[in-house]
């Protein structure tokens, strides 16, 4: 009963989070309201046992994508840019695909006969990184060598042309 | 709880992220919608992973979540790639690949 | 005599000439020194000539093949060299002319450059080889393959003055008529042998002439490929209607049309029905066909010679007259009739046309008209032209005499009535136009260039003077020649032979009277100009043209027109359609990242609810 | 060592290709000699196979096998079969002859030479693969580097607007050497997707397990895979032989390609296709085969006269090769169509007269053009006085083409014939004959109008005969006609073992009622 109640918890705040995050006028409100929303999801991590998730959630997402974001949002100048120039006006059609999509995802997972959660003690963190690095080796090289042109091609995006000059 | 709820609440949260996606005009309200879509799939992928008892779906959300971050960063440069050379980030002002 | 086995000598025969053909041809310091590389070709001639002699001299019969085509494994076709005593003499016929025509072209050609001489000779010797092979063919197929080459020769030879535009006109012609006749001998050869390879057990057709084979096909299946052959008999041979080739490609040099358009290629044709005569006997049909065709093409192009004024010309129409003589023989059933005919008009119609050559060469001029009162000079080169003239008319005791009396003996003996008629009355005829010719040209008033004419020289008046000998003496070769071909002949005197001289004779003295004596003057005849203009080859000659002109290139113009903007229109058009389609479908492609965003998730959404939908 | 072979003898151009991109542009010598020495190891190779095919064995030898996808069944599996021995060494003939043929090329000669190499490579790679996956690829490795080598070193002339679709030239650029690559392209693309699309049927049809075009040939396919699994075959194999209506890709891009691609592609890619149908078409669907002859053969047909009949109206010396080329591979269609051994026999043997013949006209039409600056025929006459040695190669090559004996067209024409007539198709036969007339009166034509008659005139000042290297393509490829001519069992022998082997079950006959 008290995971229940927890589960409400934090799935209102979660849901509430993100529907302000897509919400806000202000962009920088936007930013933290999704920051509130990945922190949200940690939690629900940890009931799910995955602490080491929950912990990479909170370090890359919160730590890393909102800070990046915020520089985004500083950089180009939409700290206080409010208003109708944010939101466009076709809001209806979105609400009305957003909620037909999610009827229709909750009609298949209302369908699907699926198991139920196992309680088991949650995953150690040795064992993850097993998995990590014997059974999906190849894609965790890969990742890397993701990584490493995203930051090559960040790099030469950003730069700037007239440096040269 | 049940599989059927965590995977109720990622559809939820996806949808709003399509909502985000599609009304906000600014690149980086876009990219907050996308965030929050991912986050969505990752919720998913790491109940499943649980209701199944094996780790690979949480070690999927883990590629998962990396690759996240490599795109918001890329995202991120190409807004600021825009805004360069629109003084905007506006997605409208973006219409060079106009059939 | 057993100086080498016959395979040899044919085998010799037939190789000498290849090997010069590729001596010359392929020894460019040679050919382009112009006499050495023609004593290389006489050589060549002169070794086809002695083994050839050997060959006839020898009797003995032998066959020679080697396979050369295959199928499943086994093979079907073979070529190689067959000696008998119509291979052998032939042979020796087309060997000897060939040497003749060679030492002749020595004097004849001398005006040539030593390149243009080195290549005459290499085609020369393309040609001895070509045509020996095919005499010494065992099969149809092998002489499918000769035949054609010697019209490949014989291509190349008309085409020799290749700078001038109607030499080029007349080559082409001549291999295009003759390659439309060729269709026919290809498609008797297939039907052969898929009618051969119905009757055998293991499936294999053959090439083979043999009575077995005749037999073995039926009456039905031999009709079809003796027909067939026919069809390029009539190319080959120069019959009506596609004789036409043979007066353009008098435009070669005149030893040219000596060896190829008078003596041994144009008898080719003749060569086949000889060769594969039981086919022909098989197929009553076609003999029928054969006597009614030749006897028409021999007086149809003996009317015809009697209107020409270039003196080449007259002996081309006479050469077309004489192989109807030969076709109708074969078709009247007589085969030594034909094959004797096809060995003295060799001899005696190379002899009309190298003295003609002669005379060409001293005045510069083909027309008649030009030479005039050439006696004089010419006493040698002129007995000896007189002599073909009267062995081709008939006189008795010459060459052509007995053979044309062995056809139309057969003729009459056949019952062949109509046939036999028209053939005495081309006998006339022929004696008509010979005197003619011998009139204007050697007789009658002189031309303008008769003054400086002189007799010809050393090599071109010993051919002259050899092929003359033959032309007197080839008619008393008559019983050996049969009993080589196996069959039987001895010379007796007959209502026809007397009725055929009678009206040689007749026809000797009109020609004389009105061309050499002039009694009756030219000008009184007028009045059978319209009959000359009339049958004029260039009736004939002016539908082969129109059809080509039209029906061909016209047809063809046609069909390109059709592949260029239909055909290939509609692939255009597609293309078209296609890049009409993108320019209407590139206003979706608004620009925007938020309309994307939009049809995706439209997309997804469809798909989710068609997966829920067949769940 | 003899199961490498094959694999030496495909890799040797595409080594020699890739081994090109390490060279300096500006090393022009070294870059002809690289892929001169690639063209003989390949030419070697094929003649070591010829050697080493043992024809009283038969049957599929020399194979070799590394497995590429196992989990699909996918193997690169070489091997060479009776066929495969002649097609194998005209692809050498042609590629050493080519390489001689564009010694001069301009501009960009290493990529040139690069794209040559790798195409080779592929035409190769058809011809001895025994693996339908990694035949399908060697067709497209085959195939779509001409894009390049049209578009790049191609020239080409504008068509005028006429005709029922005049208004689509707005759009088009009709005529252009863009046009004939991106056309000849898309045609052949096409065609491959049917390919694929059968390819698929075939493998899923035999079980999914393996691609190996010997355990697909045991298989027996169902009759609708049969029936429209070989249509999809003929047509996109078709295509690429120039099949009525499917060939108007053929004029406009042999006359737009330069001439060692000219040589090459009708030479010998049209080739693939024609062995496409056979070689995958008839002998994997039999039933289907069966059903469709009477289609293939009439369509044959209507290529050889139709084709003639074009080539007899063109005045562009170059439009006059490629038209003869479609109505030549109408007589290796029309031989495969008659389901006789003698009809295939001349079908392959065909194969390699035409790519002979074809190359060295080609070889010729390239000279000319190469000294006259025109290929318009009309404007031509009299070149033999400057060029005779060009005057002889061309007549021998008209004189193939228009079956002359003595040459090798002529034997396979006969063959056909033989074939035609043989599976009761007599009109076969006579449109065959008609085609060989149709051809004499045009090739003769042509070869009258440029080199016969009065010296040329004065716009052509620069006439040469030919010299250095292009000698060494005219000679081989004369010559290797005239040999095959003359004693055509050096091909037959070869030929024979496979049409042997292959056509009984095609036609359900025994071998005696097929000879």
């Amino acid at each position: 009963m008290a995971e229940t109640i927890a589960f409400g918890i934090i799935a209102a705040c979660m849901l509430g989070s993100g529907l302000l995050a897509v919400t806000s006028k202000k962009l920088v409100h936007s930013v933290l309201w999704l920051a509130a929303t990945l922190v949200s999801t940690a939690a629900l991590y940890v009931a799910l046992a995955a602490p080491f998730l929950a912990a990479m959630q909170i370090v890359l997402y919160t730590g890393g994508v909102v800070t990046l974001m915020l520089f985004g949002v500083m950089l180009t100048d939409q700290a206080h840019d409010v208003g109708a120039a944010n939101l466009s006006g076709k809001r209806l059609p979105a609400v009305l695909l957003g909620l037909l999509l999610f009827g229709l995802l909750a009609a298949a997972i209302q369908r699907t006969s699926l198991p139920p959660i196992v309680e088991a003690p949650p995953a150690s963190t040795v064992e993850l990184g097993k998995v990590l690095l014997l059974d999906h080796v190849v894609a965790f090289e890969a990742l890397s060598v993701l990584l490493l042109a995203t930051m090559i091609g960040a790099i030469v995006l950003a730069r700037r042309n007239d440096v040269q000059d | 709880m049940p599989t059927s709820a965590y995977l109720l609440l990622g559809a939820a949260l996806f949808c709003m992220g399509v909502f985000g996606v599609l009304t906000r005009r600014n690149a980086i309200g876009v990219l907050i919608g996308v965030e929050l879509m991912t986050n969505a799939v990752n919720l998913n992928l790491i109940a499943l992973s649980r209701a199944n008892g094996h780790l690979t779906g949480q070690a999927f959300a883990l590629f998962s979540l990396a690759l996240t971050v490599a795109e918001v960063i890329v995202g991120l440069a190409i807004v600021l790639l825009l805004y360069r050379s629109h003084r905007s980030v506006l997605t409208d002002s973006a219409v060079e690949m106009k059939g | 005599m057993n100086i080498a086995s016959p395979i040899t000598l044919a085998a010799v025969a037939v190789m000498a000439p290849l090997a010069t053909f590729l001596i010359i041809g392929l020894i460019a310091p040679l050919r382009r020194s112009g006499k050495p590389a023609a004593w290389v070709g006489i050589l060549g001639a002169t070794t086809s000539t002695v083994a050839a002699a050997l060959l006839v001299v020898d009797g003995r019969s032998d066959i020679l093949i080697a396979d050369w085509l295959g199928a499943g494994g086994k093979f079907f076709a073979s070529i190689g060299f067959q000696v008998d005593g119509i291979s052998a003499s032939m042979l020796l016929v087309v060997s000897l002319v060939a040497w003749c025509v060679q030492v002749f072209s020595l004097g004849y050609m001398s005006d040539e450059t030593p390149a243009g001489l080195g290549r005459y000779y290499t085609w020369h010797s393309l040609f001895l080889f070509s045509m020996n092979g095919l005499v010494m063919s065992p099969n149809a197929l092998q002489l499918f393959l000769c035949w054609e080459l010697v019209g490949l020769a014989s291509y190349l030879l008309i085409g020799f003055y290749f700078r001038k535009p109607s030499a080029g006109r007349a080559a082409v012609k001549a291999f295009w008529i003759t390659k439309l006749a060729d269709i026919g001998l290809g498609a008797g050869l297939v039907a052969l042998y898929v009618l051969t390879a119905k009757a055998s057990p293991d499936g294999l057709g053959s090439f083979d002439w043999s009575p077995q084979v005749a037999q073995a096909i039926g009456t039905g299946g031999a009709t079809v490929v003796a027909g067939l052959f026919f069809v390029a008999v009539m190319g080959k041979s120069a019959q009506f209607p596609l004789h036409i080739w043979l007066p353009d490609a008098m435009e070669g040099p005149t030893p040219v049309s000596a060896l190829l358009h008078a003596a041994t290629m144009v008898a080719a044709g003749v060569y086949l029905v000889v060769r594969a005569y039981p086919l022909f006997q098989a197929a009553p049909d076609v003999l029928l066909f054969m006597t009614y065709l030749g006897a028409w093409t021999a007086i149809f192009a003996a009317v015809i010679a009697t209107v020409q004024t270039d003196i080449k010309k007259v002996l081309a129409y006479s050469t077309c007259s004489q192989l109807g003589y030969m076709v109708s023989g074969l078709g009247a059933g007589s085969l030594f009739g034909g094959y004797f005919h096809l060995f003295t008009h060799a001899g005696f119609k190379a002899l009309l046309f190298l003295g003609a050559g002669a005379l060409i060469h001293a005045v510069h001029s083909n027309e008649l008209t030009d030479m005039g009162g050439l006696w004089r000079k010419m006493k040698l080169s002129g007995t000896a032209f007189i002599l073909g003239a009267l062995a081709l008319a008939g006189v008795p005791g010459l060459a052509g005499f007995f053979s044309k009396d062995t056809i139309l003996e057969a003729l009459h003996a056949s019952g062949q009535t109509v046939p036999w008629l028209m053939l005495l009355l081309a006998a006339g005829l022929t004696a008509f136009y010979m005197t003619r010719v011998v009139a204007l040209a050697l007789f009658g008033k002189p031309g303008h260039h008769t003054e400086h004419a002189h007799e010809a020289p050393a090599s071109m008046l010993i051919p002259v003077l050899l092929l003359a000998v033959t032309a007197v003496g080839a008619g008393y070769m008559g019983g050996p020649l049969a009993k080589m071909v196996g069959a039987e002949y001895a010379f007796h005197w007959s209502m026809t032979g007397i009725i055929a001289t009678s009206l040689g004779l007749l026809g000797i003295a009109a020609g004389w009277a009105i061309y050499g004596a002039r009694i009756v003057t030219a000008e009184q005849l007028a009045v059978f100009a319209p009959i000359g203009n009339f049958i004029r080859a260039s009736a004939v000659d002016r539908s082969a043209a129109w059809v080509y002109r039209n029906a061909m290139l016209g047809l063809g113009s046609g069909i390109a027109w059709f592949d260029r903007y239909v055909v290939d229109g509609v692939m255009n058009l597609t293309a078209w359609l296609a890049m009409s389609g993108g320019q209407q479908l590139r206003t979706f492609q608004s620009g925007r990242a938020g309309d994307y965003v939009y049809a995706v998730l439209v997309g997804v959404v469809l798909l989710v609810a068609a997966g829920l939908w067949n769940a | 060592m003899s199961q490498h072979l094959l694999d030496f003898t495909v890799a040797a151009p595409a080594f020699a290709a890739l081994l090109l991109l390490f060279i300096p542009v500006r090393a022009m010598n070294v870059v002809r000699g690289v892929s001169l020495v690639g063209a003989l190891a390949h030419l070697g190779g094929a003649i070591a196979v010829a050697l080493n095919y043992d024809r009283a064995v038969g049957g599929v030898q020399m194979v070799s096998t590394h497995a590429v996808v196992p989990s699909m069944g996918i193997a690169l599996t070489f091997g060479v079969d009776g066929w495969g021995v002649p097609l194998l060494l005209l692809t050498a003939v042609m590629l050493t002859t080519g390489v001689f043929a564009s010694w001069n090329v301009q501009p960009r000669a290493r990529d040139f030479f690069v794209l040559l190499l790798l195409l080779t490579s592929g035409v190769a790679g058809v011809f001895v693969s025994l693996d339908l996956f990694i035949f399908f690829l060697c067709y497209e490795i085959a195939v779509l580097p001409m894009y390049l080598l049209i578009a790049i070193w191609g020239t080409a002339k504008k068509v005028e607007a006429a005709g029922p679709f005049r208004f689509v030239w707005k759009m088009l650029d009709v005529g252009g050497k863009e046009y004939a690559a991106m056309k000849l392209t898309l045609m052949l693309l096409a065609g491959s997707a049917l390919i694929l699309a059968a390819m698929l049927a075939l493998y899923t049809g035999a079980g999914s397990t393996s691609f190996d075009l010997r355990h697909l040939a045991m298989t027996t396919y169902a009759p609708s895979v049969q029936t429209w699994g070989f249509l999809a075959i003929w047509i996109g194999f078709g295509a690429l032989a120039g099949v009525w209506p499917f060939h108007t890709w053929s004029p406009d891009g042999h006359a737009a390609a330069p001439t060692a691609v000219s040589m090459l592609h009708a030479g010998v890619l049209m080739k693939l296709g024609a062995f496409g149908v056979i070689r995958i078409g008839m002998i994997l669907l039999p039933e289907g085969a069966r059903d469709w002859v009477w289609l293939v053969g009439s369509v044959a047909m209507i290529n050889i006269v139709y084709g003639a009949m074009s080539a007899m109206a063109q005045k562009d010396l170059k439009y006059i090769v490629a038209y003869s080329s479609v109505s030549h591979m109408g007589v290796v269609m029309l031989g495969a169509a008659t389901l006789t051994i003698n009809g295939w026999n001349g079908a392959v043997f065909q194969m390699v007269a035409h790519g002979l013949m074809t190359g060295l006209f080609f070889a010729l039409v390239g000279l000319v053009y190469g000294r006259s600056h025109s290929r318009w025929v009309p404007d031509m006459g009299g070149f033999a006085n400057k060029m005779p040695a060009v005057a002889v190669f061309f007549t021998i090559a008209s004189l193939s083409s228009l079956g002359l004996p003595g040459l090798a067209g002529f034997v396979a024409e006969f063959l056909v014939f033989l074939g035609a007539w043989q599976s009761g198709q007599v009109i076969w036969a006579v449109a065959g004959l008609v085609g060989a007339f149709v051809t004499a009166v045009y090739v003769l034509r042509a070869s009258k109008s440029i080199f016969w008659g009065p010296g040329p005139s004065e716009q052509f000042h620069d006439l040469t005969d030919a010299h250095g290297t292009e000698w060494v393509a005219l000679t081989v490829l004369a010559t290797a006609l005239i040999v095959l001519g003359i004693w055509p069992r050096l091909g037959l022998d070869f030929i024979d073992i496979a049409t042997s082997e292959y056509l009984p079950a095609v036609a359900q006959q025994t071998l005696e009622a097929l000879r």
